[in-house]
């Protein structure tokens, strides 16, 4: 099988998993529709009509951690090839990565340290 | 059925009736709590608990409501999905505009007989040919526009924001609720300039022409800034000046015609041509730079006014004289000019510039056509007259511990939150997902101790335990003392003790209920599970079973005192410091010797001792609680007997009496007045009241889940809360 | 038979255009970075394009789109960094307002 | 017919996930259960919020289900039994699963309600704290197979299986990914203590329906994605292939059901402060440790 | 061949569709996550241009990242649902017509040379990422490490410019006045 092949399956399988979504959807409503009634369409709080808008500005206590997380997540990018070909490079890859690990760790340690590892 | 959806059955549909007879998904009123207290096991009768009433199918109600509870049943019902059911276990009424598909005997098996019913009735009746939509008067709104950015902006039709030109967006309000009532208190003082908070609706202009009109103070430097009370100026700092430019509209008709008083408003501006965000009353010299001020007929004074005016009449006065820097939007000139701020040619606006602060949102906003108009004329390069500053809009906000200014959202928690108890309603403001101000109340508080005067003293005692469901011995047994007190009776000791056993009784079972729904609330599954069948087990049992009990219980504790990551949860959370107020194991978790059983002979004959704890926080009240149902087993097996607390015969016998029972959440006291036998007054102090004062300060700055915790861990009885 | 690589190019240079407008457009210091993303995903897709259908064996061309990912998340720390910084210190993360500081 | 059959036993398999977390968490055992309350929920009315973002109130459950299918698509059940077998099957596991934040955002945040924007803003805290310690340990288990193909993952442990020879990326991975399913103790988004359902508080009827199938699918992979990267998959003596694909995947998937039982739920502070400092460590420990270890021992 | 064009202007069009749509809509989480979408289009493009490993990287990486983003954009932008149907825009007409000479430019860059023959195969997707991870330990290592320093200097950066020390912090509601 061709890797365009196994693509255009999994493509497919997006596809039909949403036609499956859509047939399950038209059988609930062959079932019978919705009654429109007065508070059934406000979000539910706990036996309370909770009708104000929250879609505000959120603030994110973790905000520290998703800019650490921004940089330190393309590591990964460089890592998957390195692994594949670890073995075969043997302790030049070792080294190779060590250093870049070890300057990212580095990076992290700065982000603890000035306490962006934590709720702000 | 009731709820049920619409469409025959038949075929399909009723092979689906027939899944959800079976497929039974209940959301119990008040709480899971109560229905642990009532003795009854949910999951023995094999419903499925849900969290939310969305996913439920079936409302259980536990006795009748208190009045406060009922308008949150009506909603909880409206928002499940059809086909749903009611189930009535007890005797009373259901809220106005509910009925009840099953009735049954508040017990175990009342509930069995009532599913079993409920069955029958859900798989025939889940569809129904004919369905009638359910409409209640708690369900009642009335649509109110708002700005998504200035919360106090309300209005009642569709239109723009007068502050930042943005559309308002509907939004739905319960049809008694005052405007006031919807903005955010804190929000409010912070945007004082700009909106009155009178400034919402079709208002009765008479009601509030005089507090508006004569208390209007601003900023010398800040023109825009306008107050109703005397301050200082949130920008600078510096001092509000009174105004008095409106106070002669008091109780004029606001719909005028401004022929009328135009001249007396527009000679009374001055401005600096260098500074135009100068404007004075009088004629005088620029703070700024001391150049004379000069005359302005412009509106620079008009805010806080309502515009029922007809605009065209002095619209061209207005548009025509605006000039505007399109790199600071504050600079505002009626001449054509350069930029005091940074020398940049002025632009000539033709649309609201310098209307902001107006307050339009009474308006018929048909008549602003003009001005969108301008607006979007004006929007070529440059700034748009709609910019809107964020920093205006976050100036003054609430700042969160890091220094960042975020919106707060206001969510209730409760009546019906699964890991709080039923009926305690917190309204938390939230700043993102931490809480930063709460409010707590109760919706099942208890009436008034006396119903119809004087009341017997049989009456009397079942009424207080009826009135607290979470602990109803130990407020009999509050009731029996304090009427034996008042009688001046003596009771024998090997009674006191019974009931004394009964008390502690009790006090196990309660801990336990609170262990359970710190599972619940924890997703401690095993714990919930555990605690709830010890708890159902222990409520009614004899000493004998109390002590066939025991190892379970034990194991059970040593359980959760291994439980690390439980003490990683709990600890450092809800941190109460030694506070005089509480009382209790809240009380005695955080180091204060206080408990009523202390003073007690009956206790101090079975060698009571007081247990305290260290810490103070979620942690140290565990700790303490399980301390509490260790010393209250020893102290059942103490005791010969164990017997309900009942009213001794008092006769007709006058006095007054006081009791203090140290009931399983702290001392309540009880007072009352004897006449010839009957109760006339009586008065009740509950530990609950307290603990409710702490709950603010316990959960300042916490995340939701901690801040959950740490009201649960007062173990809050809303049944205890005086009105 | 160049018809795939003009019309990967023709995409990438849609969304630099798309990016270009957007970035330029925008008073939101966020939205100034997505207008960056934008730009940044078209230079992707023509490497990408380069490398597939001009030199599939230069396999440097792969790495090259590693490092503009790498940039890619780099510009967008620092960049949520100083929107944090500057909200905190001025309450806004609007363009039009940061201008002010100069004045 | 390869794809029939593995999307067969992905229904099964979701199917008996399903009646294994309604053990866990209600104590019900019962085999016709999931399927009764499927055909209820079928029966339930599907409620829209009035002011939704519409879009993604639909999109949130479809996309968590196109998410755990395609990951299921990239998962070997026996030799040959396998949707796709990409080349960078271990990393597309990954691709995928990153979607489930994504849905969970946008349930969260469509029908604008209090409890869900948190339950999804909070999924987006978990996810930084999961993500890197999912990724990592796959890097391990990709440096000794010399290869991101699941297959090629699997035929590297014949001679012993990678629990043993990297026993700390399993549990680390084993945590994440029981933090990617949100299962308890890591069910932050959803819950039901503090938030009161969270993501899913909104969804009722068939949409419901389709978000517990989604979930189950995703615990299912989950599971399956521990028993390919670290127990060996189709590895085991007597019995077929694919029998022992399914035994170990429900031994997993017991697992991780039924451990949040016994522990409270975690906080997220905690969460992420264990997980970057504690948890990345000990995956860089980790990466070392197998580095030195595929230096020295052939196998 | 033919059906690689196919997809390719598919996946092409939906980049750039999403990639209005960014700019587009009132809603901020919208806006990230179409910022989102138009990235997954273009890491399925590479999957179609055979660059399978980077176009899984795409597709999962820009999951990731434009999901923080989207964070940072409810954060940092007012009226983040767009309820308000608010307009955060300026200077469109220039924007437009340099976006427009921007896409002009480029356009005639692609379409006026001659690219000459397009290679018709690629090392097949394992291939792909050995040949990669040897450039990564040969060539390129020292790309590959300034890479690392790169994102170390942003991991720095971003903490010094974004953290508040836990004594500013204290203090809250120090804001100096505008």
């Amino acid at each position: 099988m061709t890797a365009l092949a196994q693509y255009a399956i999994l493509l497919g399988l997006t596809l039909g998993t949403v036609a499956f979504v859509y047939a399950v959807y038209a059988l609930a409503r062959v079932i019978g529709r919705v009654q429109p009634e007065p508070g059934k369409d406000v979000p539910a709080t706990a036996g309370t009509l909770s009708r104000d808008p929250v879609w505000v500005r959120y603030h994110a206590k973790y905000y520290g951690y998703a800019l650490l997380f921004l940089a330190f997540d393309m590591e990964m990018a460089f890592m998957y090839p390195w692994a594949v070909v670890y073995r075969e490079e043997g302790l030049v890859a070792l080294l190779d990565m060590g250093v870049f690990l070890a300057i990212l760790f580095l990076g992290l340690l700065y982000g603890w340290s000035q306490g962006a590892l934590r709720r702000q | 059925m009731i709820g049920a959806r619409q469409g025959a059955l038949s075929g399909f549909r009723r092979l689906i009736a027939g899944a959800m007879a079976r497929d039974l998904c209940v959301f119990a009123l008040p709480g899971i709590d109560v229905a642990r207290a009532r003795g009854i096991d949910l999951r023995a009768a094999n419903l499925r608990l849900t969290i939310t009433p969305r996913h439920a199918s079936v409302l259980l109600f536990l006795g009748s409501l208190p009045k406060r509870l009922e308008d949150a049943a009506v909603v909880a019902y409206a928002q499940m999905p059809r086909p749903r059911a009611i189930v009535f276990l007890g005797a009373g009424d259901l809220p106005d505009g509910l009925h009840a598909d099953v009735i049954g005997e508040l017990s175990q098996a009342g509930l069995i007989n009532a599913l079993d019913e409920l069955t029958k009735i859900i798989s025939e009746g889940a569809f129904a040919a004919q369905v009638q939509e359910f409409d209640a008067p708690a369900l009642q709104t009335r649509i109110e526009y708002t700005c998504p950015m200035h919360p106090e902006v309300v209005s009642d039709h569709e239109g723009n924001c007068p502050k930042c030109g943005m559309n308002l967006v509907p939004r739905e309000i319960s049809a008694g609720t005052a405007h006031a009532a919807h903005a955010t208190p804190e929000q409010e003082p912070a945007m004082p300039p700009k909106s009155p908070p009178q400034a919402t609706a079709n208002h009765d202009h008479s009601k509030h022409t005089s507090a508006e009109a004569t208390a209007k103070y601003t900023c010398p430097m800040h023109p825009e800034v306008v107050s109703d009370e005397p301050g200082s100026c949130p920008k600078c700092g510096m001092f509000l000046e009174e105004v008095k430019g409106e106070a002669d509209h008091e109780g004029h008709d606001h719909h005028h015609d401004h022929s009328k008083h135009t001249s007396a408003e527009a000679a009374a501006k001055y401005t600096c041509p260098m500074h135009p965000e100068v404007v004075s009353d009088e004629p005088g010299s620029c703070p700024k730079c001391g150049m004379f001020l000069e005359e302005v007929k412009g509106e620079a004074e008009h805010e806080g006014h309502e515009h029922h005016h007809d605009h065209s009449k002095h619209a061209s006065a207005e548009t025509a004289a605006k000039y505007t820097c399109p790199m600071h939007p504050e600079v505002v000139s009626d001449e054509p000019g350069s930029c005091p701020k940074c020398g940049m040619f002025l632009e000539e606006v033709k649309g609201e510039a310098k209307h902001e602060g107006h307050d339009h949102s009474g308006n018929d906003h048909s008549a602003h056509q003009g001005h969108d108009a301008h607006a979007s004329g004006a929007s070529a390069d440059g700034i748009e007259p709609q910019f809107m500053s964020m920093i205006e809009l976050t100036e003054g906000q609430p700042v969160s511990p890091d220094g960042l200014i975020m919106e707060w959202i206001d969510v209730p928690f409760g009546p019906f939150f699964p890991g709080l108890p039923g009926g305690l309603g917190l309204d938390m403001s939230l700043d993102g997902d931490s809480v930063a101000k709460v409010s707590a109340h109760s919706l099942v508080s208890a009436g008034e101790l006396l119903a119809e005067g004087a009341t017997p003293p049989e009456k009397f005692v079942e009424r207080l335990a009826a009135m607290s469901p979470l602990s109803p011995v130990s407020y009999r047994q509050l009731a029996c003392l304090a009427l034996e007190s008042a009688a001046k009776q003596e009771v024998a000791s090997s009674d006191a003790t019974a009931r004394a056993a009964a008390v502690e009784r009790e006090r196990i079972a309660s801990h336990l209920g609170w262990l359970a729904n710190l599972g619940a609330q924890t997703g401690f599954a095993m714990l919930e599970r555990r605690a709830t069948n010890l708890e159902l087990t222990i409520r009614d049992a004899n000493m004998d079973h109390i002590a066939a009990l025991d190892p379970e219980i034990a194991s059970l504790l040593a359980r959760l005192r291994k439980s690390h990551m439980l003490r990683d949860k709990l600890s450092g959370t809800g941190h109460i410091d030694h506070c005089s107020a509480t009382s209790g194991p809240v009380a005695r978790a955080s180091g204060k010797d206080d408990d009523a059983r202390s003073d007690d002979a009956t206790y101090i004959g079975l060698g009571f001792a007081t247990v305290t704890g260290s810490g103070g926080d979620a942690a140290a009240r565990l700790e303490q609680r399980l301390a509490e149902i260790e010393q209250s087993c020893e102290l059942i097996a103490k005791a010969e007997h164990l017997s309900l607390p009942e009213p001794a015969k008092i006769g007709a016998a006058s006095g007054e009496g006081e009791a203090v029972v140290e009931t399983p959440r702290g001392a309540a006291r009880l007072t009352l007045t004897l006449t010839d036998g009957m109760v006339t007054a009586a008065d009740i102090g509950t530990p609950t009241a307290a603990h409710f004062t702490l709950i603010e300060a316990i959960t300042q700055h916490a995340e939701i889940a901690d801040a959950l915790i740490a009201v649960g861990s007062l173990d809050l009885s809303p049944w205890e809360m005086r009105p | 038979m160049e018809l795939e690589l003009l019309v990967a190019l023709t995409i990438a240079a849609a969304l630099f255009g798309v990016g270009l407008y957007g970035s330029l457009s925008q008073t939101n210091l966020v939205m100034i970075i997505m207008g960056v993303e934008l730009i940044l995903a078209a230079a992707l897709i023509n490497m990408v394009a380069f490398w597939r259908y001009l030199h599939p064996d230069v396999i440097a061309a792969q790495m090259f789109v590693l490092i503009i990912m790498a940039v890619m998340a780099v510009e967008m720390a620092v960049g949520f960094g100083i929107a944090i910084a500057r909200f905190r210190s001025r309450g806004s993360v609007e363009m039009e307002e940061a201008r002010e500081l100069r004045g | 017919m390869t794809i029939a059959i593995v999307l067969l036993a992905v229904v099964v398999g979701a199917y008996l996930v399903a009646v294994l977390e309604r053990w866990s968490v209600h104590g019900q055992f019962s085999l016709s259960g999931p399927a009764v309350s499927a055909l209820a929920l079928l029966g339930r009315e599907s409620l829209l919020a009035r002011t939704p973002d519409r879009l993604f109130f639909e999109a949130g459950p479809i996309l968590l289900l196109v998410a755990g299918l395609l990951g299921a698509a990239v998962i070997p059940l026996a030799p040959g039994l396998i949707i796709t077998d990409l080349a960078t099957g271990a990393l597309f596991l990954n691709a995928a699963l990153a979607y489930v934040l994504v849905a969970l955002i946008m349930a969260g945040w469509g029908p604008n309600g209090a409890y869900g924007l948190i339950g999804g803003w909070r999924f987006l805290g978990q996810f930084i704290a999961y993500a890197m310690l999912i990724v990592m340990p796959i890097t391990a288990v990709a440096m000794r197979a010399e290869s991101l193909m699941n297959t090629q993952i699997v035929l590297s442990q014949t001679q012993l299986w990678n629990i043993a020879y990297q026993p700390l990326g399993f549990v680390l991975f084993v945590v994440a990914a029981m933090g990617l399913a949100w299962l308890p103790p890591l069910d932050l988004p959803s819950a039901p203590g503090d938030l009161a359902g969270g993501v899913e508080a909104e969804y009722t009827g068939v949409r419901l329906g389709i978000l517990r199938l989604a979930r189950m699918v995703i615990i299912l992979v989950m599971a399956s994605a521990t028993v390919t990267f670290y127990l060996g998959g189709w590895l085991g003596p007597v019995l077929p292939a694919w029998a022992w694909s399914a035994i170990k995947t429900l031994i997993v998937a017991a697992l991780m059901l039924f451990g949040g039982r016994y522990v409270p739920r975690v906080r997220e502070a905690r969460y992420l402060a264990i997980s970057w400092k504690l948890g990345i460590s000990l995956s860089l420990a980790n990466i070392l440790l197998v580095g030195v270890i595929a230096l020295v021992v052939p196998i | 061949m033919t059906l690689q064009v196919i997809f390719l202007a598919f996946f092409g069009i939906a980049a750039v569709w999403f990639g209005v749509v960014v700019f587009r809509t009132h809603s901020m989480v919208r806006s990230a996550l179409a910022l989102l979408f138009s990235q997954t289009a273009i890491g399925a493009m590479f999957l179609v241009m055979q660059a399978e490993f980077l176009g899984v990287l795409q597709i999962m990486m820009m999951a990731t990242e434009m999901s923080v983003m989207a964070i940072f954009m409810v954060m940092f932008m007012m009226d983040p649902g767009g309820m308000g149907a608010m307009d955060m825009t300026h200077q469109k007409r220039l924007s437009l017509r340099a976006g427009a000479v921007g896409l002009v430019a480029a356009l005639a860059v692609i379409w006026l040379p001659d690219w000459g023959p397009i290679a018709a195969t690629v090392p097949s997707a394992g291939e792909q990422i050995k040949l990669l991870g040897f450039e990564l330990l040969g060539r390129s290592m020292f790309i590959f490490e300034s890479a690392g320093l790169t994102i170390l200097t942003a991991m720095v950066a971003a903490t010094m410019v974004a953290i508040a020390p836990q004594s500013e912090t204290a203090n809250k509601g120090a804001r100096d006045g505008a």
